[in-house]
């Protein structure tokens, strides 16, 4: 009853508005761009980085003239690390300001929050974070790279050159748990072993006892799956207790809140990586990128991440779709977005795969070097391989859960 | 053998670091009945400025002893001018307005300093004890919070300053009789604890990271300790310290650093329900 | 009388404009407005149950929180492997409260009180958030539903009408029952409180050797007013579950926990509708200033759009000048403006 | 013969290394009416407070018609029918004058009984125009009877006074004299005070409390010419 009311008292003013200044007036609007990012509370060391970006990438388009002939704009919601306030901006996102697409999210809990919300209220969504794989529903987009893409890049590599023993310590959530598996899976079907894997809690700060279990163990080298601004404490208390030099670290999560800028070089040197993008990657595309984001933010911008790259590739990709398709209708942009769309993003070669609706890329092992990162071997188009062995959303476009992956 | 001596270490070091966190706190909580709950961003901020004061050049130990306290007890010193001055006797006002300081520090910290910012490493390197290897920091830590607490309580003990804060605390009619005006001790009292807690977030600077929101992972352990500790400032946090520490490294050891939370925070309830004064309330009672 | 009177004057009005919001707020807004108004409610009953238990109890519960938390889990867990959402939601209510009765005893038949009682609480949810929190491993699940530790639950099943399994709650049942909770418990918390078990725990909070030496046993009625405020702590986890699908270990957190002290301090203790008031504007000023996040992160903009910060000195800024909190101050501002009301008002 | 109201063996009580009460027997008869007297720091109060449970002995016991209480609380206390106003007067300083009648009438009451006992109470004792203040806003002297009020409002068997002329204006000493007599027609009551004219006004018994141990025991006005008595206590006053 009151549904009904509402939306004939809507439909009224609409009817009034247009009949006074002509429909066309509301197809010049602006396109709007929900982003829902922490930018404070304890997750804003990744929050900000990836705004700042998606930022730059709307300036960048209005300055191209829009989309569509249209503005874009952002409406941006500061999430302060709160996840009642994910689901309540969802929901203003999607019901209030009725944006086109929502680009957000930085933990897995904050996607699960914000997935549902928007499924229900049909807003298009952009998850631009590497995670631990496995989502699969058609109203979504990850642009970030799973354990397939990197950890079974990594793992061989290191344990090449390194030796075959792995100790993992990991943050104690989805992703930590995850990635982990990824690592023993990986490291036994290369002939190696892991020794033990540790779990912490995102708020942990002292390491002394883990420090020391690891030195009994005597790997021969230590896989780090640690997250946030309390775990930088492992690699300070591993640093001094002389670890740095004796045993060497991978991981597949240093660096995405800048961790090799707030650490000393001698604390994490040497140190190998696996991520989509690097500063240092070698290709047109990247080079202009900087030149241009660097004009915009200053050129001591201590260093674009690749949650915050995944970020601009992610609002591309959307852009592109929107120009296909000819509409920011969501169901015209996911149509546009499952042919396969692709760009030539900072990163390399982009491409939405779509049956996992999870994006090809490439990706590079490096390793940390005086604030920065050493690229050492790059692996082009790396497709996402976990979650395509459960997610088909061609066959299945009804499909909406996070699988988990068994192996 | 060895693996006694790492571990003996270890509990040394948690009760130290426990210690050093919660003695600023104790003051201002056992002296004042000010519950701070921006404690922890207090601690933060100590980081803070011996990593900038670091960054400028300044000698790292410097930093840490020196410029850390000075600028966090002076911080304290205009918190205490500007707001808690008004809500003495409030003691459940203070916890909003501390609360409110705490969030508003956090928000002018990420502002000025951004949130990623370079961190001091541990200096001193490491030594081994059989097949292991320990930071030296960790015993500098140790010593740290040995001078630490041994000087509050000799000032309290021996010095002019320290009578007159006793009574002051006790009576504010009795120091102003002293000829002391009661508003000054509080002044200093606050100031002394927020610059204790400065020198502990120096020290603990190259530990554990240094970032805005670093506070909430100190300060319900810092508040648990001093409440568990009672009301002698010294031997209180000593005590409970090393209870609250050894169970805490010790469950650590044996289990997860979760399970040693968790035995940390079961050891607390245990002991309040024994004790409900705390420690000193029934042992100790008349230390400092 | 007088006194009756005007209070129940004061229900009328707080029912009516309770009714008003019930009716009007899904006529006049966008369901988003709806949805928001929802979670205020159910975080007012949350507000409500340390207004009792504070305001009118004299007890400082720092950990209210558990309480709230153990409800959601408590739901979400029960309606995740029974499907059926009656036994859950009672469940809901019941956990946490004998919860509340077992840590109730413990609390008050050993004689902990005040700030002490604050740090037992504190420390009793700070376990639940570790726990819970390191529950992230596939070995921790309860039944067919998994704790999933720091990521939470989400996905929770949404109550449906009691034993009609595919009769569900929609989002705007979830308004009405969000906004018929609060009024209830607002208007069972006005009765309990004037009744004589209302009165007497009234005493203790004032004078509790005085109570004891009339022969009234304070434990029984803290363990009693605790019990109740647990419950309703409980119910409105099940409902917060309810609202968002969805629940995780930063319900248990420091964070929340002071936050439901900070309603009720800034609402206004001894009063119910003052943590009503609290929590809304609190909620609402919190995401008033994260909707309008500049997208700018340095310079003014970087200050200005600082939710922290700005609610940081908000907090302060009203303690200085507002001590009392909100309602309190009004009542005196009214008081003092009809002078001969302000006996009648108390 | 039935079991004295009242009846102390042995009762001591020790703080750490004081002996503030020791080795006190006691008896007090029903509807008796006893007054204590003593220096400050005899003991009268830990005595009261081990009447009433606040306080447990350390050694011997305390009955209530032969039912041992030594270890009771306070509140069983009170519900077997011990009534105590206390020193400084223990009120609810933030509720009405009605209000904290009612809260003690409603401990042994029901219904409309609750209201009928507070209305005659504030007649009792004076207060029906203040029924509506607040407690705490009231002056010292009628906080006092505001406590008294309280007392009686439970209907006890044996009320404990401790000090009650203390801070009062001869008129209401007066009216206090008149109303202890009320009461001891149907209870008994222990009267601690330092004021000997209103002993003597209520003519009764006296029990002489000297550093914790009873000094003596007897008649009022053989009190007043016990030299010892004089010494310890009397001397004192009249030469303070």
């Amino acid at each position: 009853m009151s549904v009904s009311r509402r939306h004939f008292l809507q439909t009224a003013a609409a009817t009034a508005g247009a009949a006074a200044f002509g429909a066309p007036a509301f197809a010049e609007d602006a396109i709007l761009v929900g982003s829902l990012h922490d930018l404070s509370g304890g997750l804003d060391i990744y929050g900000k980085p990836m705004v700042d970006v998606l930022t730059f990438a709307i300036e960048e388009a209005n300055a191209g003239g829009g989309l569509l002939g249209r503005q874009v704009k952002l409406i941006n919601y500061d999430t302060q690390s709160n996840m009642q306030l994910y689901t309540q901006f969802a929901q203003q996102a999607a019901l209030k300001d009725k944006v086109a697409v929502v680009h957000g999210g930085i933990t897995s809990a904050s996607r699960e929050v914000i997935r549902p919300v928007l499924d229900k209220f049909k807003t298009l969504y952009f998850y631009n974070t590497q995670y631990e794989g496995g989502v699969c529903d058609r109203n979504q987009f990850d642009t970030g790279v799973t354990p397939a893409q990197t950890v079974e890049k990594l793992v061989p590599y290191a344990m090449k050159k390194w030796g075959k023993k792995v100790y993992v310590v990991a943050a104690d959530y989805n992703y930590g748990q995850i990635t982990s598996q990824w690592v023993k899976k990986y490291a036994t079907e290369n002939g190696g072993e892991v020794a033990a894997i540790d779990f912490f809690p995102l708020d942990v700060t002292n390491f002394a006892s883990t420090i020391s279990k690891i030195q009994a163990a005597k790997p021969d080298f230590v896989w780090s799956a640690l997250v946030g601004g309390a775990h930088i404490s492992f690699y300070r208390q591993w640093a001094a207790a002389g670890m740095a030099k004796s045993i060497p670290m991978a991981s597949t999560t240093f660096g995405v809140g800048n961790e090799q800028i707030v650490l000393n070089p001698d604390e994490c040197n040497g140190m190998l990586v696996c991520y989509n993008y690097f500063q240092g990657v070698k290709n047109p595309a990247n080079t202009a990128f900087l030149e241009r984001f660097h004009k915009r933010f200053g050129a001591d911008y201590p260093n674009v991440t690749e949650l915050a790259m995944g970020t601009y590739q992610g609002f591309q990709l959307w852009a592109d779709a929107v120009k296909k398709a000819g509409s920011a209708d969501r169901l015209k942009v996911i149509d546009a977005l499952e042919t396969g769309i692709s760009i030539d993003a900072p990163s390399g070669k982009v491409t939405i795969d779509p049956p996992t609706h999870h994006c090809i890329l490439d990706v590079h092992i490096a390793e940390v070097k005086d604030r920065k990162f050493d690229l050492l071997e790059d692996f082009p188009q790396q497709k996402p391989a976990d979650t395509a062995a459960v997610c088909d959303l061609k066959k299945n476009p009804n499909d909406n859960q996070q699988y988990i992956i068994k192996f | 053998m060895d693996l006694v001596a790492l571990l003996a270490i270890q509990v040394l070091y948690a009760i130290a670091s426990l210690a050093l966190i919660s003695v600023g706190l104790a003051i201002i909580f056992g002296m004042m009945k000010v519950i701070n709950l921006a404690h922890g961003e207090f601690l933060m901020l100590g980081g803070y400025a011996a990593i900038e004061a670091n960054r400028y050049g300044i000698n790292i130990w410097i930093a840490m002893l020196v410029v850390a306290p000075l600028v966090v007890g002076a911080i304290g010193a205009i918190v205490e001018r500007t707001i808690i001055r008004w809500l003495y006797g409030r003691m459940i006002d203070t916890m909003l307005a501390t609360w409110g300081l705490s969030l508003f520090l956090v928000g002018l910290t990420t502002a000025v300093f951004g949130n990623t910012t370079v961190g001091l490493s541990a200096p001193l390197g490491s030594f081994e004890i059989g097949s292991y290897r320990v930071s030296a920091y960790t015993l500098f830590v140790i010593a740290v919070a040995f001078v630490t607490l041994g000087g509050v309580l000799a000032m309290l003990r021996f010095t002019r300053l320290g009578l007159v804060a006793r009574g002051a605390m006790q009576n504010a009619n009795m120091a102003a009789a002293l000829g002391v005006n009661p508003n000054r001790v509080y002044s200093v009292t606050f100031a002394a604890g927020a610059a204790l807690t400065g020198l502990a977030g120096g020290v603990l600077a190259p530990v554990s990271g240094v970032f805005p929101t670093i506070g909430v992972a100190y300060v319900a352990k810092s508040f648990i300790t001093v409440i568990g500790g009672g009301a002698a400032i010294v031997t209180g946090t000593a005590t409970a310290s090393a209870l609250f520490g050894a169970v805490n490294q010790l469950a650590t050891y044996a289990t997860t650093p979760v399970f040693g939370e968790v035995a940390l925070l079961a050891a607390a309830i245990v002991l309040i329900r024994l004790l409900p004064q705390g420690i000193t309330g029934r042992f100790f009672r008349r230390s400092l | 009388m007088t006194a009756r009177a005007s209070s129940l004057a004061g229900i009328a009005v707080v029912l009516a404009i309770g009714l008003a919001v019930l009716v009007l707020t899904p006529r006049l807004f966008e369901l988003d407005v709806v949805l928001n108004v929802t979670v205020y409610m159910i975080m007012a009953v949350l507000a409500l149950s340390l207004g009792l238990i504070w305001g009118f109890g004299g007890i400082l519960c720092f950990g209210q929180s558990a309480f709230f938390g153990l409800g959601a889990y408590t739901y979400a867990i029960a309606v995740m492997n029974m499907g059926e959402s009656t036994l859950p939601l009672v469940l809901s209510v019941v956990v946490p409260a004998v919860f509340a009765a077992l840590l109730g005893y413990f609390i008050f038949y050993g004689r902990i009180s005040d700030v002490y009682l604050g740090v037992i609480t504190l420390t009793v949810t700070l376990i639940l958030f570790n726990s819970v929190n390191s529950t992230a491993g596939p070995e921790f699940h309860i039944g067919s539903a998994r704790l999933g530790g720091f990521n939470g639950i989400p996905g929770i099943p949404a109550l449906n009408v009691p034993f009609f399994k595919d009769w569900q709650v929609d989002l705007e049942g979830m308004f009405y029952l969000a906004t018929a909770s609060l009024l209830l418990v607002y208007v069972a918390l006005r009765a309990l409180l004037a009744s004589r078990f209302g009165r007497v725990i009234v005493a203790i909070r004032e004078n509790e050797g005085r109570a004891q030496l009339l022969g009234y046993d304070p434990r029984v009625y803290k363990l009693a007013t605790f019990v109740i405020g647990a419950a309703i702590a409980g119910y409105a986890g099940c409902l917060f579950a309810n609202w968002g699908n969805f629940v995780s270990p930063t319900i248990f957190g420091l964070a929340q926990s002071a936050q439901i002290i900070i309603w009720v301090i800034v609402g206004g203790r001894g009063t119910l509708v003052g943590p009503i008031v609290g929590c809304i504007g609190i909620q609402w000023l919190t995401a008033a200033l994260g909707a309008n996040a500049p997208s700018e992160t340095a310079g003014w903009a970087a200050l200005v759009g600082n939710v922290p910060l700005i609610l940081g000195a908000i907090l302060i800024g009203f303690v200085l000048l507002v001590p009392k909190g909100i309602l309190p101050t009004l009542g005196d501002l009214a008081a003092q403006l009809t002078p001969r009301r302000a006996k009648a008002a108390r | 013969m039935s079991a004295p109201l009242i009846e102390t063996r042995g009762l001591g009580m020790r703080f750490g290394g004081v002996q503030a009460v020791r080795d006190v027997d006691f008896v007090l008869a029903e509807r008796e009416l006893r007054c204590l007297i003593g220096p400050n720091g005899a003991g009268k109060s830990t005595f009261f407070k081990m009447l009433t449970g606040q306080l447990h002995p350390t050694s011997g016991t305390v009955s209530l018609r032969g039912r041992d209480i030594s270890r009771a609380e306070p509140h069983e206390i009170a519900r077997l029918g011990v009534g105590i106003k206390t020193q400084v007067p223990s009120v609810f300083d933030g509720l009405t004058v009605r209000e904290n009648l009612w809260i003690a009438a409603a401990r042994t009451n029901r219904g409309a009984r609750i209201r009928s006992v507070v209305d005659a109470m504030l007649e009792q004792v004076g207060l029906a125009p203040v029924a509506s203040a607040i407690v705490g806003q009231l002056a010292h002297g009628q906080r006092q009877w505001v406590e008294l009020g309280v007392v009686l409002s439970t209907d006890p068997e044996l009320v404990l006074l401790d000090e009650p002329a203390a801070g009062m204006t001869d008129r209401e000493v007066a009216r206090t004299v008149e109303l202890v007599r009320e009461i001891n027609k149907t209870k008994a009551l222990i009267v601690v005070e330092h004021d000997i004219q209103f002993i003597r006004k209520i003519a009764s018994k006296v029990t002489v409390f000297n550093q914790g141990a009873v000094l003596v025991e007897d008649d009022v006005e053989a009190i007043l010419h016990n030299p010892t008595v004089r010494d310890v206590y009397l001397g004192k006053k009249v030469a303070a």
